[in-house]
Protein backbone atom coordinates (compact mmCIF):
# COMPACT_ATOMS: atom_id res chain seq x y z
CA UNK A 1 0.00 0.00 0.00
CA UNK A 2 1.47 3.46 -0.92
CA UNK A 3 0.91 6.03 1.97
CA UNK A 4 -0.74 9.33 0.39
CA UNK A 5 -0.11 12.57 2.44
CA UNK A 6 -2.53 15.60 2.05
CA UNK A 7 -1.41 19.22 2.96
CA UNK A 8 -3.74 22.51 3.49
CA UNK A 9 -5.90 22.75 0.90
CA UNK A 10 -5.55 18.99 -0.11
CA UNK A 11 -6.05 18.05 3.38
CA UNK A 12 -9.07 20.72 4.02
CA UNK A 13 -10.71 18.51 0.56
CA UNK A 14 -10.32 15.00 1.84
CA UNK A 15 -10.47 16.08 5.67
CA UNK A 16 -7.47 13.39 5.87
CA UNK A 17 -4.16 13.74 6.55
CA UNK A 18 -3.08 10.62 5.44
CA UNK A 19 -4.66 7.21 3.13
CA UNK A 20 -3.01 4.04 2.14
CA UNK A 21 -3.67 3.03 -1.72
CA UNK A 22 -3.14 0.06 -3.27
CA UNK A 23 -1.35 1.37 -6.60
CA UNK A 24 0.88 0.66 -9.35
CA UNK A 25 1.85 4.69 -10.83
CA UNK A 26 1.51 7.94 -9.27
CA UNK A 27 -1.67 8.66 -11.92
CA UNK A 28 -3.77 5.54 -10.19
CA UNK A 29 -2.78 6.77 -7.28
CA UNK A 30 -4.37 10.15 -8.30
CA UNK A 31 -7.64 8.56 -9.74
CA UNK A 32 -8.07 6.57 -6.67
CA UNK A 33 -8.31 9.28 -4.32
CA UNK A 34 -10.50 11.47 -6.39
CA UNK A 35 -12.85 8.44 -6.29
CA UNK A 36 -12.56 8.64 -2.59
CA UNK A 37 -12.21 12.28 -2.21
CA UNK A 38 -14.62 13.86 -4.97
CA UNK A 39 -13.82 17.48 -3.72
CA UNK A 40 -9.82 16.51 -4.68
CA UNK A 41 -10.47 17.08 -7.96
CA UNK A 42 -10.84 20.14 -7.97
CA UNK A 43 -7.90 20.83 -6.11
CA UNK A 44 -5.01 18.37 -7.67
CA UNK A 45 -4.47 20.20 -11.02
CA UNK A 46 -2.86 22.70 -8.90
CA UNK A 47 -0.81 20.31 -6.86
CA UNK A 48 2.62 19.25 -7.26
CA UNK A 49 3.67 16.01 -5.68
CA UNK A 50 6.86 14.62 -3.65
CA UNK A 51 7.50 11.21 -3.75
CA UNK A 52 10.05 10.23 -1.02
CA UNK A 53 10.84 13.41 -0.47
CA UNK A 54 11.61 13.97 -4.05
CA UNK A 55 9.93 16.48 -6.35
CA UNK A 56 8.16 14.12 -9.10
CA UNK A 57 6.19 14.79 -12.43
CA UNK A 58 5.96 12.28 -14.66
CA UNK A 59 2.50 10.63 -13.48
CA UNK A 60 3.35 7.95 -15.09
CA UNK A 61 6.24 6.69 -12.30
CA UNK A 62 6.20 3.23 -11.46
CA UNK A 63 5.43 2.99 -6.96
CA UNK A 64 6.41 0.33 -4.77
CA UNK A 65 4.29 -0.63 -1.51
CA UNK A 66 6.23 1.41 0.35
CA UNK A 67 6.29 4.65 -1.42
CA UNK A 68 5.47 7.64 0.13
CA UNK A 69 3.48 10.24 -2.29
CA UNK A 70 2.80 13.58 -1.10
CA UNK A 71 -0.18 16.11 -2.43
CA UNK A 72 1.61 19.35 -2.40
CA UNK A 73 -1.19 22.67 -3.35
CA UNK A 74 0.62 25.76 -4.04
CA UNK A 75 3.31 26.94 -1.52
CA UNK A 76 2.31 30.63 0.26
CA UNK A 77 5.16 30.95 3.19
CA UNK A 78 7.49 33.74 3.48
CA UNK B 1 31.68 26.08 8.49
CA UNK B 2 28.20 26.94 7.62
CA UNK B 3 27.06 30.97 7.06
CA UNK B 4 23.55 29.77 8.66
CA UNK B 5 23.97 29.81 12.42
CA UNK B 6 20.23 29.10 12.61
CA UNK B 7 17.62 28.32 10.21
CA UNK B 8 14.30 26.99 12.47
CA UNK B 9 10.23 26.13 11.77
CA UNK B 10 8.41 27.09 14.98
CA UNK B 11 5.43 28.21 16.82
CA UNK B 12 6.84 30.22 18.71
CA UNK B 13 6.78 33.51 18.80
CA UNK B 14 10.29 35.48 16.37
CA UNK B 15 12.12 37.94 18.62
CA UNK B 16 14.14 39.38 16.05
CA UNK B 17 16.82 40.88 18.76
CA UNK B 18 17.37 37.16 19.47
CA UNK B 19 18.29 36.74 15.54
CA UNK B 20 20.33 39.63 15.07
CA UNK B 21 22.23 39.35 17.95
CA UNK B 22 23.22 35.62 16.33
CA UNK B 23 24.56 37.06 13.53
CA UNK B 24 26.48 40.29 15.18
CA UNK B 25 29.61 39.69 14.84
CA UNK B 26 32.56 42.17 15.68
CA UNK B 27 33.74 42.33 12.58
CA UNK B 28 30.39 42.95 10.67
CA UNK B 29 29.31 46.63 9.43
CA UNK B 30 25.98 45.85 8.62
CA UNK B 31 23.01 43.84 9.39
CA UNK B 32 20.48 43.88 7.40
CA UNK B 33 17.26 42.32 8.81
CA UNK B 34 13.58 41.48 7.16
CA UNK B 35 10.64 40.74 9.17
CA UNK B 36 7.36 39.40 7.13
CA UNK B 37 4.51 40.50 9.54
CA UNK B 38 0.66 39.12 9.37
CA UNK B 39 -1.35 41.48 8.02
CA UNK B 40 -4.82 42.75 9.18
CA UNK B 41 -6.30 43.25 5.01
CA UNK B 42 -5.51 40.99 1.66
CA UNK B 43 -6.32 42.35 -1.47
CA UNK B 44 -8.32 44.93 0.44
CA UNK B 45 -10.39 42.26 2.59
CA UNK B 46 -10.09 42.62 6.19
CA UNK B 47 -8.44 39.09 7.78
CA UNK B 48 -9.33 38.25 11.04
CA UNK B 49 -7.08 35.12 11.68
CA UNK B 50 -4.43 33.42 10.27
CA UNK B 51 -2.63 29.89 10.53
CA UNK B 52 0.50 28.48 8.81
CA UNK B 53 1.24 25.06 8.21
CA UNK B 54 4.76 23.14 6.59
CA UNK B 55 5.49 19.98 5.45
CA UNK B 56 8.06 18.24 7.70
CA UNK B 57 11.00 19.02 5.33
CA UNK B 58 10.21 22.82 5.38
CA UNK B 59 13.22 23.35 8.53
CA UNK B 60 15.83 21.10 6.20
CA UNK B 61 14.54 23.11 2.72
CA UNK B 62 14.95 26.90 4.63
CA UNK B 63 18.31 25.86 5.89
CA UNK B 64 19.25 24.64 2.46
CA UNK B 65 17.76 27.82 0.61
CA UNK B 66 20.19 30.17 3.20
CA UNK B 67 22.89 28.08 2.50
CA UNK B 68 22.96 28.05 -1.32
CA UNK B 69 21.98 32.42 -1.16
CA UNK B 70 24.55 33.00 1.19
CA UNK B 71 27.56 30.86 -0.86
CA UNK B 72 26.94 33.52 -3.36
CA UNK B 73 27.48 36.45 -1.41
CA UNK B 74 30.53 37.93 0.92
CA UNK B 75 28.84 37.90 4.17
CA UNK B 76 29.27 36.49 7.57
CA UNK B 77 26.08 35.07 8.75
CA UNK B 78 22.82 34.45 8.31
CA UNK B 79 20.04 33.45 10.98
CA UNK B 80 16.02 32.99 9.96
CA UNK B 81 12.95 31.39 11.34
CA UNK B 82 9.20 30.83 9.55
CA UNK B 83 6.60 30.73 12.28
CA UNK B 84 3.71 28.07 12.01
CA UNK B 85 0.38 28.05 13.47
CA UNK B 86 -2.03 30.39 14.29
CA UNK B 87 0.04 33.86 13.84
CA UNK B 88 -1.95 37.22 15.81
CA UNK B 89 -2.06 39.75 13.52
CA UNK B 90 1.19 42.43 13.61
CA UNK B 91 3.49 39.40 14.80
CA UNK B 92 5.96 37.86 12.45
CA UNK B 93 5.38 35.09 10.01
CA UNK B 94 8.98 35.36 8.44
CA UNK B 95 12.62 36.52 9.52
CA UNK B 96 15.78 37.05 7.77
CA UNK B 97 18.63 37.96 9.38
CA UNK B 98 22.39 38.68 7.48
CA UNK B 99 25.57 40.17 8.78
CA UNK B 100 28.41 41.36 6.06
CA UNK B 101 31.15 43.68 6.45
CA UNK B 102 29.39 45.86 3.61
CA UNK B 103 25.93 46.50 3.55
CA UNK B 104 25.75 46.21 -0.65
CA UNK B 105 26.37 42.33 0.51
CA UNK B 106 24.18 42.27 3.29
CA UNK B 107 20.66 43.78 1.84
CA UNK B 108 21.18 42.05 -1.36
CA UNK B 109 22.15 38.42 0.58
CA UNK B 110 18.71 39.27 2.47
CA UNK B 111 16.67 39.82 -0.06
CA UNK B 112 17.81 36.94 -2.56
CA UNK B 113 16.61 34.62 0.39
CA UNK B 114 13.14 36.02 1.17
CA UNK B 115 12.47 35.99 -2.58
CA UNK B 116 13.89 32.14 -2.31
CA UNK B 117 11.98 30.73 0.52
CA UNK B 118 9.04 32.74 -0.62
CA UNK B 119 9.36 30.10 -3.61
CA UNK B 120 10.65 27.11 -2.50
CA UNK B 121 9.37 26.34 1.16
CA UNK B 122 6.61 24.01 1.44
CA UNK B 123 4.41 26.45 3.96
CA UNK B 124 0.56 27.29 3.01
CA UNK B 125 -1.08 29.94 4.47
CA UNK B 126 -4.82 30.15 5.51
CA UNK B 127 -6.96 33.19 5.76
CA UNK B 128 -10.08 33.94 7.85
CA UNK B 129 -11.40 37.19 6.64
CA UNK B 130 -13.60 39.26 8.80
CA UNK B 131 -17.00 38.48 6.12
CA UNK B 132 -16.74 34.65 7.80
CA UNK B 133 -15.22 33.10 4.30
CA UNK B 134 -11.73 32.00 4.58
CA UNK B 135 -9.04 30.77 1.82
CA UNK B 136 -5.87 29.39 0.94
CA UNK B 137 -3.07 31.63 -0.56
CA UNK B 138 -2.46 31.53 -3.67
CA UNK B 139 -4.54 28.56 -4.24
CA UNK B 140 -8.34 30.41 -5.01
CA UNK C 1 1.07 63.04 7.87
CA UNK C 2 4.97 62.15 7.34
CA UNK C 3 6.09 58.88 6.97
CA UNK C 4 9.33 59.88 9.18
CA UNK C 5 8.22 58.78 12.76
CA UNK C 6 11.62 59.16 14.00
CA UNK C 7 15.20 60.92 12.99
CA UNK C 8 17.25 61.15 16.22
CA UNK C 9 20.76 61.65 16.33
CA UNK C 10 22.08 60.35 19.96
CA UNK C 11 24.56 59.36 22.56
CA UNK C 12 22.39 56.63 23.96
CA UNK C 13 22.29 53.42 22.41
CA UNK C 14 19.99 52.20 19.51
CA UNK C 15 17.27 49.99 20.62
CA UNK C 16 16.73 48.20 17.28
CA UNK C 17 13.61 46.77 18.93
CA UNK C 18 12.01 49.67 19.32
CA UNK C 19 12.70 51.48 16.26
CA UNK C 20 11.12 48.82 14.28
CA UNK C 21 8.15 48.89 16.82
CA UNK C 22 7.73 52.39 15.63
CA UNK C 23 7.28 51.62 12.16
CA UNK C 24 5.22 48.40 12.70
CA UNK C 25 1.94 48.80 11.12
CA UNK C 26 -0.90 46.30 11.14
CA UNK C 27 -1.26 46.56 7.49
CA UNK C 28 2.51 46.59 7.01
CA UNK C 29 3.57 42.99 5.61
CA UNK C 30 7.26 44.00 5.35
CA UNK C 31 9.91 45.49 7.84
CA UNK C 32 13.63 46.18 6.71
CA UNK C 33 15.92 46.99 9.10
CA UNK C 34 19.58 47.89 8.32
CA UNK C 35 22.26 48.18 11.10
CA UNK C 36 25.62 49.84 10.85
CA UNK C 37 27.50 48.07 13.54
CA UNK C 38 31.19 49.55 14.97
CA UNK C 39 33.24 47.23 13.46
CA UNK C 40 36.99 46.07 15.20
CA UNK C 41 38.89 47.07 12.28
CA UNK C 42 39.21 49.19 9.23
CA UNK C 43 41.15 48.16 6.19
CA UNK C 44 42.93 45.85 7.80
CA UNK C 45 43.95 47.47 11.28
CA UNK C 46 42.39 46.49 14.50
CA UNK C 47 40.58 49.23 15.56
CA UNK C 48 39.97 49.79 19.60
CA UNK C 49 37.58 52.79 19.41
CA UNK C 50 35.76 54.97 17.66
CA UNK C 51 33.81 58.65 17.87
CA UNK C 52 31.46 59.97 15.93
CA UNK C 53 31.17 63.73 15.87
CA UNK C 54 27.71 65.82 14.15
CA UNK C 55 27.34 69.08 13.07
CA UNK C 56 24.58 70.89 15.20
CA UNK C 57 22.15 70.60 11.74
CA UNK C 58 22.88 66.86 11.38
CA UNK C 59 19.46 65.66 12.83
CA UNK C 60 17.43 67.88 10.81
CA UNK C 61 19.58 66.63 7.35
CA UNK C 62 18.55 62.84 8.56
CA UNK C 63 15.32 63.68 8.88
CA UNK C 64 15.23 65.37 5.52
CA UNK C 65 17.19 62.57 3.42
CA UNK C 66 14.75 60.33 5.09
CA UNK C 67 11.67 62.33 4.03
CA UNK C 68 12.42 63.06 0.57
CA UNK C 69 13.40 59.37 -0.08
CA UNK C 70 10.07 58.15 1.57
CA UNK C 71 8.29 60.18 -0.43
CA UNK C 72 9.51 58.20 -3.76
CA UNK C 73 8.50 54.78 -2.50
CA UNK C 74 4.76 53.27 -1.59
CA UNK C 75 6.06 52.41 2.41
CA UNK C 76 4.15 53.16 5.72
CA UNK C 77 7.03 54.30 8.09
CA UNK C 78 10.74 55.10 8.59
CA UNK C 79 11.98 55.54 11.86
CA UNK C 80 16.41 56.07 11.94
CA UNK C 81 19.10 57.23 14.17
CA UNK C 82 22.85 58.11 14.08
CA UNK C 83 24.37 57.66 17.32
CA UNK C 84 27.51 60.00 17.87
CA UNK C 85 30.14 60.48 20.48
CA UNK C 86 32.50 57.28 21.79
CA UNK C 87 30.88 53.54 20.35
CA UNK C 88 31.50 50.67 22.11
CA UNK C 89 33.17 47.88 19.10
CA UNK C 90 29.83 46.12 17.95
CA UNK C 91 27.52 48.26 19.36
CA UNK C 92 25.13 50.09 16.22
CA UNK C 93 26.05 53.12 14.59
CA UNK C 94 23.15 53.74 12.37
CA UNK C 95 19.53 52.17 12.25
CA UNK C 96 16.98 52.64 9.39
CA UNK C 97 14.00 50.90 9.77
CA UNK C 98 11.40 50.91 7.22
CA UNK C 99 7.78 49.05 6.62
CA UNK C 100 5.32 48.66 3.53
CA UNK C 101 2.77 46.86 2.12
CA UNK C 102 5.60 44.88 -0.02
CA UNK C 103 9.00 43.82 0.61
CA UNK C 104 10.43 45.42 -2.38
CA UNK C 105 9.75 48.80 -1.32
CA UNK C 106 10.95 48.69 1.94
CA UNK C 107 14.38 47.06 0.96
CA UNK C 108 14.44 49.36 -1.92
CA UNK C 109 13.98 52.51 0.48
CA UNK C 110 15.91 51.51 3.19
CA UNK C 111 18.87 50.56 0.87
CA UNK C 112 18.16 54.09 -0.82
CA UNK C 113 18.22 55.69 2.56
CA UNK C 114 21.05 54.56 3.75
CA UNK C 115 23.30 55.34 0.50
CA UNK C 116 21.70 58.84 1.14
CA UNK C 117 22.01 59.01 4.50
CA UNK C 118 25.93 58.31 4.42
CA UNK C 119 26.50 60.98 1.35
CA UNK C 120 24.40 63.85 3.01
CA UNK C 121 24.66 63.68 6.69
CA UNK C 122 27.33 66.37 8.15
CA UNK C 123 28.78 63.43 10.50
CA UNK C 124 32.69 62.38 11.25
CA UNK C 125 34.27 59.90 12.54
CA UNK C 126 37.48 59.36 14.28
CA UNK C 127 39.19 55.75 14.45
CA UNK C 128 41.88 54.98 17.18
CA UNK C 129 44.02 51.95 15.82
CA UNK C 130 45.26 48.92 18.06
CA UNK C 131 48.90 50.71 17.10
CA UNK C 132 47.94 54.01 19.02
CA UNK C 133 47.46 55.94 15.34
CA UNK C 134 43.82 57.46 14.83
CA UNK C 135 42.21 58.94 11.75
CA UNK C 136 39.27 60.72 10.61
CA UNK C 137 37.85 58.40 8.25
CA UNK C 138 37.67 59.91 4.61
CA UNK C 139 40.16 62.44 5.61
CA UNK C 140 43.79 60.68 4.62
CA UNK D 1 33.62 89.77 13.06
CA UNK D 2 32.60 86.81 10.88
CA UNK D 3 32.07 83.75 13.52
CA UNK D 4 33.62 80.71 11.82
CA UNK D 5 33.33 77.24 13.67
CA UNK D 6 35.42 73.90 12.96
CA UNK D 7 34.99 70.61 12.98
CA UNK D 8 36.18 66.99 13.10
CA UNK D 9 39.74 67.21 11.62
CA UNK D 10 39.53 71.04 11.04
CA UNK D 11 39.23 71.40 14.63
CA UNK D 12 41.61 68.94 15.56
CA UNK D 13 44.43 70.81 13.49
CA UNK D 14 42.83 74.04 14.90
CA UNK D 15 42.49 72.94 18.30
CA UNK D 16 39.35 75.19 19.17
CA UNK D 17 35.78 75.34 18.33
CA UNK D 18 35.14 78.30 17.33
CA UNK D 19 37.19 81.49 15.90
CA UNK D 20 35.88 85.48 15.16
CA UNK D 21 37.12 86.88 12.56
CA UNK D 22 37.63 90.05 10.49
CA UNK D 23 37.00 89.84 6.88
CA UNK D 24 34.72 90.64 3.70
CA UNK D 25 35.07 87.49 1.48
CA UNK D 26 35.26 84.02 2.43
CA UNK D 27 38.23 83.51 0.80
CA UNK D 28 39.73 86.24 3.61
CA UNK D 29 38.29 84.41 5.92
CA UNK D 30 40.41 81.21 4.93
CA UNK D 31 43.36 82.70 4.28
CA UNK D 32 43.20 84.67 8.18
CA UNK D 33 42.53 81.48 9.55
CA UNK D 34 45.55 79.56 8.22
CA UNK D 35 48.07 82.48 9.19
CA UNK D 36 46.62 81.61 12.49
CA UNK D 37 46.69 78.40 12.67
CA UNK D 38 49.37 76.99 9.88
CA UNK D 39 47.99 73.35 10.45
CA UNK D 40 44.75 73.84 8.47
CA UNK D 41 46.66 74.58 5.55
CA UNK D 42 46.75 70.78 5.16
CA UNK D 43 43.23 70.50 5.53
CA UNK D 44 41.50 73.27 3.70
CA UNK D 45 41.50 71.92 0.59
CA UNK D 46 39.08 69.03 1.42
CA UNK D 47 36.87 70.79 3.07
CA UNK D 48 33.58 71.99 2.28
CA UNK D 49 31.86 75.50 3.68
CA UNK D 50 28.88 76.48 4.84
CA UNK D 51 27.47 79.87 5.08
CA UNK D 52 24.43 80.08 7.49
CA UNK D 53 23.65 76.78 7.34
CA UNK D 54 23.45 77.09 3.49
CA UNK D 55 26.41 75.55 0.98
CA UNK D 56 28.77 77.86 -0.44
CA UNK D 57 31.10 77.09 -3.02
CA UNK D 58 32.22 80.64 -4.74
CA UNK D 59 35.13 81.74 -2.27
CA UNK D 60 34.39 85.33 -3.11
CA UNK D 61 30.98 85.29 -1.45
CA UNK D 62 30.78 88.53 0.56
CA UNK D 63 30.17 88.41 4.13
CA UNK D 64 28.36 90.42 7.14
CA UNK D 65 29.82 90.69 10.56
CA UNK D 66 27.26 88.43 12.16
CA UNK D 67 27.15 85.68 9.54
CA UNK D 68 28.57 82.10 10.18
CA UNK D 69 30.91 80.08 8.23
CA UNK D 70 30.99 76.29 9.17
CA UNK D 71 34.17 74.49 8.06
CA UNK D 72 33.51 70.99 6.95
CA UNK D 73 35.92 68.45 6.51
CA UNK D 74 34.53 65.53 3.82
CA UNK D 75 31.57 63.59 6.02
CA UNK D 76 31.94 59.63 7.45
CA UNK D 77 28.39 59.55 9.01
CA UNK D 78 26.58 56.07 8.40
Amino acid sequence: MVTVRFFAAAKAATKTNEVKISANTVEQVLALTIEKFPDLAAVLPKCSYLLNGIACSDLSTKLSPEDLLDILPPFAGG
Amino acid sequence: MSKVSQALVTSDRIDSAKYQALVADAGAGAIVTFSGDVRNHDQGKPVTSLEYEAHPDAQQILRKVAEEVADQYEIFQVALAHRIGLIPLGETAFLVCVSAAHRQDAFAACQQIVDEVKIQIPIWKHQIFADGTDQWVNFA
